[in-house]
């Protein structure tokens, strides 16, 4: 069974229209597969780091009760993103596992959805946030080194601890941002040939060829979200990160927290 | 190939209709392994437990024939090919003119559009089995004679069997009711009003003779 | 219906009465048999792979794992084609090859659904199978299926060479010298500005650059001094031939000959098209077509496709049928051109033309260049005798199927481009459409298109008021037109329209044989295909001799049984043509009589007489019987028994002849009787319809077609001919069109139900007919050809009564169907897209 | 694959004598199997090699499939009772003749008397670019070729169209749906009835399918309960031409009308959508109401809101609004002098 559907076209050519949907099974099993690896790396394998040294307390002093980690805005973004997301994903898969409902209106609205959020989310990362605050530097690159090298028993140089966000946050924002695009570019596209308020329905804006591409590039990253989510939850209930999670809820972590796990250096703590 | 070998069913006019059958049938079984799915024996028609036997008994104007049918074999294929009962015609092969309309067990059927196998143990009726031995013809063909009914005529053995059809259930119809009766025919010399005088006249014939 | 002779015509005792046609019998028994029903030993079977693509370039083709096939015989290309050879005219003309016409199979596809290989194997399974396997690589071209939108700016072109055709002018002939032969057309690009398509208002057709143009009087002035003037669009359908039997052939080889079992209109004129398309000798290729399933046109000279299994027959040595299936058919079946027309037109108060100006823009599909559009403006000039006129015209090229001449060709288009005008200027001028039409009636040796050689052209003869007159009363006119319009939600209307085409040519051989047994033993080279000439005309031979017709056998439908040179049974040709030569042929065989008696019995030829199957004494007294002079024509031999035969025939009648000779009295001659006119027919019709408003659907109450075609030869065969040719008309209006989707170029109306040939409960609740029945004046019997005539009346009266019922501007092209009505009943206005093609 | 038409691909042919040996062979072949009624649908399919199933069922010796029987007051016909055997049947004519002349209505003589009324409700969409073989939703694809700036689809939706625009084409759908039939299934887990109206699905449900009939399922049975017997009925089918043609739009409706007031009416029409269509809108809004033309006039509006054209079928909104106002409140009909 191939990755990519072909169909031909009523001029008698082969063309791809989509992915082959058995690629869905294959992310929610490939992605539950990295989750029950990961619970029992951490778990069993992976040499605990030994407690890093405390800062001195005139540092500690200067940091406040609760360290503010994200803004209203942000956190609204993250559960609108979210819920369209679950939506759009729902929509998509359900009549693929034999739930038969009216779905394309839902899903392209949810996909409208998504989409101004990400544009809300691009300006206001850029112009409101720290921009390279989410994007990995040098010294993560360093850090994840050392800590692998540690975690594997060989020795290297203690990391040094996180900026606002942990290395692992940061790639799996990289990821998501790659798939997020494309389903949302090649979903807008789609528009076009469902029946919307918007203009008027026309499949023929692109050649038989370039539809299928664009199909199989929206099912790949449709799939790639299935595993991706699955992750993200994953993390997020886990315990040493369930603070952050909370972050995302309340806004901000407790000093402990920052002091354990963040640089002041690297992430001045703000009220 | 050796030209005198060449045999052809290219028979002069004149032939009484029983020779001219017999001919057709010895050309028709000359061609019938011919026709349809030779190669297909062996590729695509292993029988299945409990699928149906390719070699089937037909009766087929009164007589009975043994024939090799193939599973996806229309009747039109059979009596055309095997059978050499040419005089049913194909017009489009989609149920959509007529010309292959037989009768099966008294009922008009679009041959194109029925699986052979499906009319075993059915009397199955064609134009050249209305005529009587001798060669009199039915009074419905003798209406077409009495009025120069048809042109080009491909269309009318299929017309005249749908008529002799119809006039089993409705023997005395007005020529509104007749042209309901037969209106799944298509003429595409369109020589409507024609045909109708000439089905017209034979089911008057008819009612004459019964 | 009563046997119709003519009051006009003498009292004859064969022509003019209803007889059983001589291949009824064996139609009826299922025993005639069509091309497909015939068998041969060891046939092989061959099947078409056709084009995906409207327009492309076969780059490979890849056909090893289908000849590895058990059961593949062999695979037909283009390559193995000869390549198109020139035609030969009867006059010895040359007509150079057309490169580009179609050859039957091509790498070079310029529409879906065209052959581009044939595949012959064991049966027809495995050659669907083989088909499957065979992988194609195409370049796929730029391709236009709508002949307004390939004339706009930028747009693609049908073909590589262009989207327009060009026929350079013939030169003049020299003093006494035949016409010389038409200089090959050619084909260009040819584009209209923006401008020229924003002129045209909504609905009107643009009119930019014209390719072909002719006009005679001043018809500026014409419509400058004109009453009314109206200015109208019409959009007629492309309409598939259709006919009932597809053109399946089968062919195989004998001692050096082809034998071809085909589907023809005309035997004779069959043969040399084979010749020609095959490169071959005409004597080595034999025709054998006993009984034809239709052909409109569409089947003339049977169809290049025919050569497929003949050539596949010689690869393999085995006999070859090609089946052709219905959807293939309406591919390679052919089909009517449309036309885009538009028509400035003016009246005079009392509804006489003053002038026509007439655009048309025929669609000829990929291949031929159409004569519709030229034909469309001839007809037109006769049928409403403007005073003046211009005509312009383009031929423009689209990748859909090939057209051909179908039933009254251009001759139609053009009556139904007129007749709306002249029935909407009856309600404008308040005059009676029978009226408007009679006053523009030709009558007489009436003039016909443009100037040839610095003078008009004429017909023979014009009877179409007298049609008129007796359609007039028959369909009691004025009693139906002094009816309500209106009750409940029904609306009626009548509507009279008259038509015309050629009706004849001359120039044929006749050929038969007295023999000793006394029997006339006529050769008929004419087509079998429903018309039933191929009997009919030589009821002639049988009246002229008086022998009575149950002692005249005719051989037809099979060359190898020497048949004389015959029209092509096309263009309601035959009827005049055939009567003609039978009529010769039995004046040879009279002057022959004559002359065998006067040796015998003494005195000369002309004291002798033919009739009662004896040859007497005008004076009375001595005599012989035919069966005597026959004897004595074998002994004699020479000029009698066909040992000498006369200068001047056809070198196939030759052929013929010289194989017949020396049986009995051979009679053979050829038309060389003087005409003075072109040889034309009329038809008027009348019909009356019943428009369901809620829904507009409508139903055609009555028609009545009444012709002029001369003497009637066969009663019922001839109001066969008129009412079945009235249905082709009637199917026009009613339904039958072509669908394309545009974005792809591919056709998505391919079966019945989407093409919509009328239905027997689709013809009129009741349909008549009648005949004038005067004699044409320029030729023996009087007898003219009805086949094309009736189309046009029978679209136009149907439209007329539709328009009467709904007023005007409620359609704008043919067909008119419900969704038609009902959408511009709804909105007050034409809501059918006027222009867009295949909708 | 070069595409080659009009031979049919070869098949296992399987003719079961009864409905449990149909059904073994239904669940044994599943989604391989194709069932085979009247054929008239199938062999289309089949033979544009579009459709290549490995097996077909033809259900043509299964003669506890055909015929009519009395049911208390209402009718149980067979799944594969003929279109003409319906339309002949006295009792059919007599209390339900809706059924009768919407059946009569259907395609062709010939093609009545091998066509099945199991076969006319769950036949296939029509769509030219779908039975084409163009590869379009409904085909498992990812586009309608129907609804595009350059389609031709005058017989296509005005209502209910989800991506696909295709239509029902069934002649005795809407009657059924009228008469308050009901459906009988069977598949080898058992029996289920469903009412007529929810037997065909549209695109939004399911854009592959026409009816609920999934791989398994066999339609044995139509049951048309006494409800309307004898009821007030009007059926019109309206098409280009009289014989063989696809509806362009049809109408049914039993009405029960007392004291010149509508009190009890079922209104379906077909081939306006993916489904035939009972406009209970319409229905509930003239219940009750005196039967005459401006009720007629009021439900026709009501039935074609929210009517959404296509290029080429506006046409069918008024077509529909008069259809509904005269299955409603009868045609006015002419008086020629």
């Amino acid at each position: 069974m191939g990755l990519v559907e072909f169909a031909t076209s009523p001029w008698g050519q082969s063309v791809p229209i989509h992915i082959s949907f058995f690629l869905m099974w294959v992310a929610a099993i490939g992605g539950l597969a990295f989750l029950i690896v990961h619970a029992i790396w951490v778990q069993f394998i992976a040499r605990k780091e030994a407690p890093a040294e405390a800062v001195s307390p005139e540092v500690a002093a200067k940091v406040p009760e609760k360290v503010a980690r994200h803004s209203l805005a942000s956190r609204l973004f993250h559960w609108i993103m979210a819920a369209a997301m679950f939506a759009l994903l729902i929509t998509a898969f359900l009549p693929k596992l034999g739930y038969q409902f009216p779905w394309v209106t839902y899903h392209w609205i949810a996909g409208l959805v998504l989409t101004a959020s990400i544009v809300f989310h691009i300006f206001h990362a850029s112009f409101w946030l720290d921009f390279w605050a989410i994007w990995p530097d040098s010294i993560d690159l360093e850090d994840a080194k050392r800590r692998w090298l540690r975690a594997t028993g060989k020795t290297a140089a203690a990391p040094r601890k996180f900026a606002k966000y942990p290395m692992e946050n940061k790639m799996y924002h990289a990821v998501i941002v790659l798939a997020g695009l494309s389903v949302t570019v090649t979903g807008l596209f789609m528009m076009k040939r469902v029946r919307t308020p918007f203009f008027t329905r026309n499949p023929y804006v692109f050649g038989d060829m370039t539809w299928g591409l664009m199909y199989v590039l929206h099912g790949l990253a449709g799939v790639g979200l299935i595993a991706l989510i699955m992750a993200h939850i994953y993390f997020a209930l886990r315990p040493e990160k369930f603070a952050i999670t909370k972050s995302m809820v309340f806004g901000s972590i407790s000093r402990e927290h920052y002091l354990e796990h963040h640089d002041p250096e690297r992430w001045a703590a703000t009220k | 190939m050796p030209d005198n070998t060449m045999k052809t069913d290219d028979a002069p006019r004149g032939v009484s209709r029983r020779e001219m059958i017999k001919g057709v049938i010895a050309a028709g079984a000359v061609s019938s392994s011919a026709y349809l799915f030779r190669t297909a024996i062996v590729r695509a028609q292993q029988p299945a437990a409990g699928a149906v036997e390719r070699l089937v008994t037909l009766t087929v104007n009164g007589q009975q024939r043994r024939v090799d049918v193939m599973k996806q074999e229309t009747l039109a294929t059979t009596l055309r090919y095997k059978l050499g009962l040419t005089g049913t015609k194909l017009g489009c092969d989609r149920s959509e003119c007529g010309a292959c309309t037989v009768l099966i067990d008294d009922v008009p059927h679009y041959s194109c559009s029925v699986l052979t196998h499906s009319v075993r143990g059915k009397q199955v009726a064609t134009i050249e089995g209305l005529a009587a031995a001798d060669g009199k013809l039915h009074p419905v063909q003798q209406g077409v004679i009495d009025e120069q009914g048809f042109q080009c005529a491909f269309c009318m053995s299929g017309f005249i069997m749908a008529t002799v059809g119809f006039l089993k259930v409705n023997p005395n119809p007005t020529r509104a009711e007749l042209a309901h009766g037969i209106s799944g025919n298509l003429c595409r010399c369109q020589d409507y009003d024609k045909i109708l005088t000439a089905m017209m006249r034979g089911a008057e014939n008819l009612r004459k003779v019964s | 219906m009563p046997a119709k002779t003519s009051p006009g015509q003498p009292a004859y005792k064969l022509i003019g009465q209803n007889y059983a046609t001589p291949d009824l019998v064996a139609k009826v028994t299922g025993r005639a048999k069509y091309a497909e029903d015939y068998r041969a030993e060891g046939m092989l079977f061959a099947k078409l792979l056709l084009s995906p693509m409207p327009h492309a370039h076969v780059r490979n083709i890849d056909a090893s794992e289908a000849l590895a096939m058990p059961g593949v015989k062999a695979i037909l290309t283009v390559d193995d084609l000869p390549a198109p050879a020139d035609a030969m005219t009867d006059l010895g003309q040359v007509i150079p090859a057309n490169k580009l016409a179609e050859r039957g199979l091509t790498n070079d596809p310029v529409y879906q659904g065209e052959p581009i290989l044939a595949v012959c194997a064991v049966d027809e399974y495995t050659c669907a199978e083989a088909i499957e396997r065979i992988r194609i690589d195409y370049e796929r071209l730029p391709h236009a299926v709508d002949p307004l939108v390939t004339l706009r700016p930028g747009t693609a072109n049908a073909r590589v060479e262009g989207n327009v055709w060009v026929r350079p002018v013939a030169a003049a002939p020299g003093p006494g010298q035949p016409p010389p032969p038409p200089p090959a057309p050619a084909v260009q690009e040819l584009k209209w500005t923006d401008a020229d398509f924003a002129e045209a208002k909504d609905g009107q057709l643009p009119m930019g650059k014209a390719t072909d143009e002719w006009t005679y009087g001043d018809w500026q002035a014409g419509l400058k001094n004109a009453d009314l003037v109206l200015d109208e669009t019409f959009v007629t359908p492309n309409t598939s031939h259709q006919t009932l039997e597809t053109r399946t052939a089968m062919a195989y080889w004998q001692n050096g000959k082809v034998f071809v079992h085909c589907s023809t209109q005309s035997t004779s004129q069959t043969v040399p098209a084979l010749a020609r398309w095959l490169h071959m000798d005409a004597s080595d290729v034999v025709v054998i077509s006993e009984y034809t399933g239709g052909g409109f046109g569409s089947k003339i000279t049977s169809s290049i496709q025919a050569i497929i299994p003949a050539l596949l027959s010689k690869k393999t040595g085995a006999p070859v049928m090609m089946r052709v299936s219905r959807e293939e058919e309406h591919y390679i079946g052919k089909a009517r051109p449309s036309i885009h027309g538009r028509l400035k037109v003016g009246f005079t108060k009392d509804g006489r033309i003053t002038a026509v100006d007439m655009f048309v823009i025929c669609d000829s599909g990929p291949y031929d260049p159409q004569g519709d559009a030229n034909q469309a403006g001839r007809q037109l000039s006769l049928m409403y005798q403007p005073p003046a006129m211009r005509w312009r015209g383009l031929s423009v090229l689209t990748n859909t199927p090939p057209r051909v001449s179908q039933s009254q060709p251009g001759g139609f288009q053009g009556i139904v481009l007129m007749e709306p005008i002249l029935s909407k200027a009856s309600r404008k001028l308040g005059i009676d459409q029978v009226a408007i039409h009679r006053i523009n009636a030709p009558e007489g040796k009436a003039l016909i298109g443009p100037a040839v050689g610095g003078k008009r052209q004429y017909v023979t003869s014009a009877f179409i008021k007298e049609a008129l007159d007796k359609g007039h009363a028959a369909f009691r006119w004025d009693e139906r037109k002094a009816q309500p319009k209106r009750s409940g939600t029904k609306a009626r209307g009548i509507g009279v329209a008259t038509s015309c085409f050629v009706g004849g040519s001359v120039g044929f051989d006749g050929l038969f044989i007295i023999k000793p047994d006394g029997r006339l033993y006529i050769q008929s080279g004419i087509g079998n295909l429903g018309t039933e000439s191929v009997s009919d005309c030589h009821r002639v031979t049988a009246e002229v001799l008086g022998v009575p017709w149950d002692k005249c056998e005719i051989t037809w439908g099979h060359t190898g049984r020497n048949l004389p040179w015959t029209c092509p049974s096309g263009g309601s040709q035959t009827t005049h043509a055939m009567t003609r030569a039978a009529y010769v042929a039995a004046m040879d065989a009279k002057d022959k009589l004559q002359q065998i008696a006067a040796k015998d019995l003494g005195g000369k030829p002309e004291d002798y007489d033919v009739g009662g199957e004896r040859v007497f004494h005008k004076g009375g007294g001595a005599s012989m019987s035919l069966a005597q002079a026959a004897k004595r024509a074998v002994e004699l031999g020479g000029i009698y028994d066909g040992h000498e035969l006369p200068k001047g025939i056809n070198k196939f009648t030759v052929a013929s002849a010289n194989a017949l000779s020396g049986q009995g009295l051979l009679a053979v001659a050829r038309d060389t009787m003087p005409r003075d006119g072109l040889t034309h027919s009329y038809v008027a019709g009348f019909a009356e319809v019943e428009v369901d408003l809620e829904t507009g659907k409508y139903q055609i109450l009555d028609y009545l077609a009444v012709a002029d075609v001369g003497t009637v030869i066969h009663p019922r065969a001839l109001g066969g001919q008129i009412l079945g040719r009235s249905m082709l008309g009637i199917g026009h209006a009613i339904g039958q069109k072509w669908v394309y989707d545009q974005h792809y170029g591919l056709p998505l109306a391919k079966r019945f139900h989407h093409l919509k040939p009328p239905t027997i409960l689709d013809a009129p609740e009741k349909m008549a007919w009648d005949a004038v029945g005067i004699p044409d004046p320029e030729t023996p019997i009087g007898a003219r050809g009805i086949g094309e005539p009736p189309v046009g009346a029978g679209c136009m009266a149907i439209l007329n009564a539709l328009s009467d019922a709904l007023g005007d501007d409620v359609f704008r092209r043919a067909p008119v169907l419900a969704d038609t009505i009902l959408a511009s009943l709804e909105a007050g206005r034409p809501m059918e897209e006027g222009l867009t093609a295949h909708i | 694959m070069a595409i080659v038409r009009d031979i049919m691909p070869a098949f296992e042919l399987f003719q079961p004598a009864t409905v449990d040996d149909a059904l073994r062979l239904l669940a044994q072949h599943g989604a391989d199997a194709w069932v085979l009624a009247g054929g008239l649908d199938s062999f289309d399919w089949l033979k544009d090699r579009i459709k290549r199933p490995k097996v077909v069922i033809d259900l043509s010796q299964v003669a506890e499939l055909r015929g009519v029987r009395e049911v208390g007051g209402g009718l149980e016909i067979g799944a594969m009772t003929t279109l003409t055997e319906v339309v002949r049947h006295p009792v059919v004519k007599a209390k339900f003749s809706i059924l009768s002349t919407g059946a009569e209505s259907a395609a062709s003589p010939q093609i009545r008397n091998q066509g099945t009324l199991g076969g006319n409700v769950s036949q296939d969409a029509r769509c030219w670019y779908y039975r084409g073989g163009w590869k379009c939703y409904r085909a498992g694809g990812n586009i309608c070729f129907a609804d595009t700036p350059t389609a031709i689809n005058r017989e296509h939706a005005i209502l209910g169209a989800d991506r696909c625009v295709a239509v029902n084409p069934s002649d005795s759908a809407p009657a059924l749906i009228a008469l308050e039939a009901q459906m009988v299934i069977r598949n080898t887990q058992g029996e289920r009835v469903v009412n007529a109206e929810d037997y065909f699905i549209g695109p939004a449900i399911d854009i592959m399918r026409m009816t609920v009939l999934k791989p398994g399922d066999l339609l044995t049975a139509i049951r048309i309960p006494a409800t309307w017997a004898g009821a007030q009925f009007y059926f019109e089918k309206v098409r280009d031409r009289a014989v063989w043609d696809f509806p362009l739009l049809n109408v049914a409706s039993a009405m029960v009308v007392t004291g010149g007031n509508i009190e009890r009416i079922r209104i379906a029409v077909n081939a306006a959508a993916a489904r035939p269509l009972r406009l209970t809108a319409v229905e509930d809004a003239v219940r009750g109401k005196p039967r005459n033309a401006s009720t007629g006039e009021m439900g026709g509006k009501l039935a074609v809101a929210g009517a959404e054209p296509l290029r080429y079928n506006g046409y069918k909104i008024p077509l529909m609004r008069n259809l509904v106002k005269r299955a409603i409140s009868g045609v006015e009909e002419a008086k020629w002098a």
